[in-house]
């Protein structure tokens, strides 16, 4: 932890939250001063975390959403903490396409983003015990510059 | 999210502006649905302004082009940046609708 | 409380956190679809804000800062709490151009612009104590657009 | 922050891209530093790619100017957007420092 930079964002599962925590994560992770994709590969795979927080955790009301960030040299690790009903079957709700959302343009394609921005994707979950997802990306070192 | 919409007879044009995620999918789906007359066979969305792009932008991108399939009419995407590019190709979107580079170019050939 | 949209962003007092919280309470702000002008507002009074919460609380060490930000129908308030050595003299600390700083590059001017941004700042901080700045600003309303 | 500088002769052209907070003025302090050979009576700064500026920022820019007026040297300042305009009128500094359109214009003028 010797010189790690953290942040914790709290808020209401709302849609309109996803955006701000989207922002706030892409905003830590520029201080390592990323490619464009790079930064690209967090704000999706933040915003589908977010986003099941809010749409698959609280069903027909909200809650609370917690969002840990932290920089340690190149490493981002972010957590995306939710209090709902959590996830009954992990491995198949990470498989592609599979959505328990009756929503045709629910997508199921949720984690399969995640995993394709991230190097590490873990999931914590129990039914009735909220839902902890953590997000792990590593920064190679880019050659120095004046910045 | 500006959602701008203009009507040419049976095209529907529909220009985004911003970032698509759950909460600007669901204005973008009432907006397109409060134009949608019985006389609209084609459905132009111009993404040019859309920088950022999720799975829930995705679903209503492809929930709009079953919707107007069910009708038998098309529907073409306009000029994306390369972060909504690559994510419309990693979900093969672009197998299923063509994309053109500006509105004259979908207007013309779609 | 009824339809507030409330948040909270916790982080270490650095110099590079400062971004980080002008641009999730931008984020928030943002969904009052705010003019340009306003929106620079409230990124320079969250800035200044903040940065006294990094540069005289914690002199000589880091500390928590905490930002909480709530939007209640068109009203943003945002309190930016420190628990660092807190302000003798706040009538003084609000003059414009005075500064405890030494250093002559130190303007003086932060609550001045926090100030000319918002349309009420109000500052409770003792000796020993931290200080909390409050920040608010009414967003009129703007005429219905297709957004 | 980015930060490009050039050396003309007597003049330094130092090109700021970014946000020019409490941060990102400690780094513009340290490159402007850098360079300032002695050689150096004028400096020109830059600002077109500046989004943001705050008191930390202004105060960077100020103390740049105390240091090369102290040797006799002139500055100015290229290209503000309109936030930054805001401030750097709202705290006087257009008025003891030019500005210019472009670079081209201060190098011509200045
Ligand atoms: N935070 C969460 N709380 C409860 N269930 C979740 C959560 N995140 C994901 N899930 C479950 O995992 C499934 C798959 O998620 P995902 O791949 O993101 O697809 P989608 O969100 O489109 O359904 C969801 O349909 C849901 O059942
Ligand atoms: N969070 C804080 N903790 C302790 N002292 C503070 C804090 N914020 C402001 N002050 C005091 O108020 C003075 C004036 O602040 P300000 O107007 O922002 O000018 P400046 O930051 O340039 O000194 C500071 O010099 C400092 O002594």
């Amino acid at each position: 932890m010797e010189d790690c930079n953290e942040l914790v964002l709290e808020f209401v599962s709302r849609p309109e939250n996803v955006a701000v925590a989207r922002v706030t994560v892409a905003a830590l992770a520029a201080q390592l001063d990323p490619s464009l994709p790079e930064l690209d590969d967090v704000r999706l795979a933040v915003s589908e975390a977010v986003t099941n927080a809010t749409i698959h955790a609280y069903p027909g009301t909200t809650g609370r959403v917690v969002v840990r960030a932290r920089l340690c040299q190149r490493r981002l690790t972010v957590e995306i903490i939710d209090y709902g009903q959590g996830i009954a079957d992990i491995e198949q709700a990470r498989q592609p396409s599979f959505s328990t959302d009756p929503n045709p343009e629910r997508m199921g394609l949720g984690f399969a983003f995640m995993e394709s921005c991230m190097d590490q994707v873990e999931v914590e979950s129990a039914p009735g015990r909220g839902t902890t997802i953590r997000l792990i990306k590593e920064f190679p070192e880019v050659p120095a510059e004046d910045s | 999210m500006r959602i701008d919409k203009q009507t040419n007879g049976e095209t529907l044009i529909v220009r985004l502006d911003g970032e698509l995620d759950e909460h600007t999918a669901q204005k973008m789906r009432e907006a397109v649905q409060e134009s949608l007359g019985d006389e609209i066979t084609r459905l132009v969305l111009n993404l040019h302004g859309v920088t950022f792009i999720d799975s829930s932008g995705l679903g209503a991108i492809l929930g709009r082009f079953r919707e107007i399939s069910q009708r038998n009419g098309r529907m073409c995407l306009v000029s994306v940046n390369p972060q909504v590019r690559h994510i419309l190709e990693l979900a093969g979107v672009l197998k299923i609708m063509p994309l053109y580079r500006s509105e004259t170019r979908a207007l013309e050939e779609a």
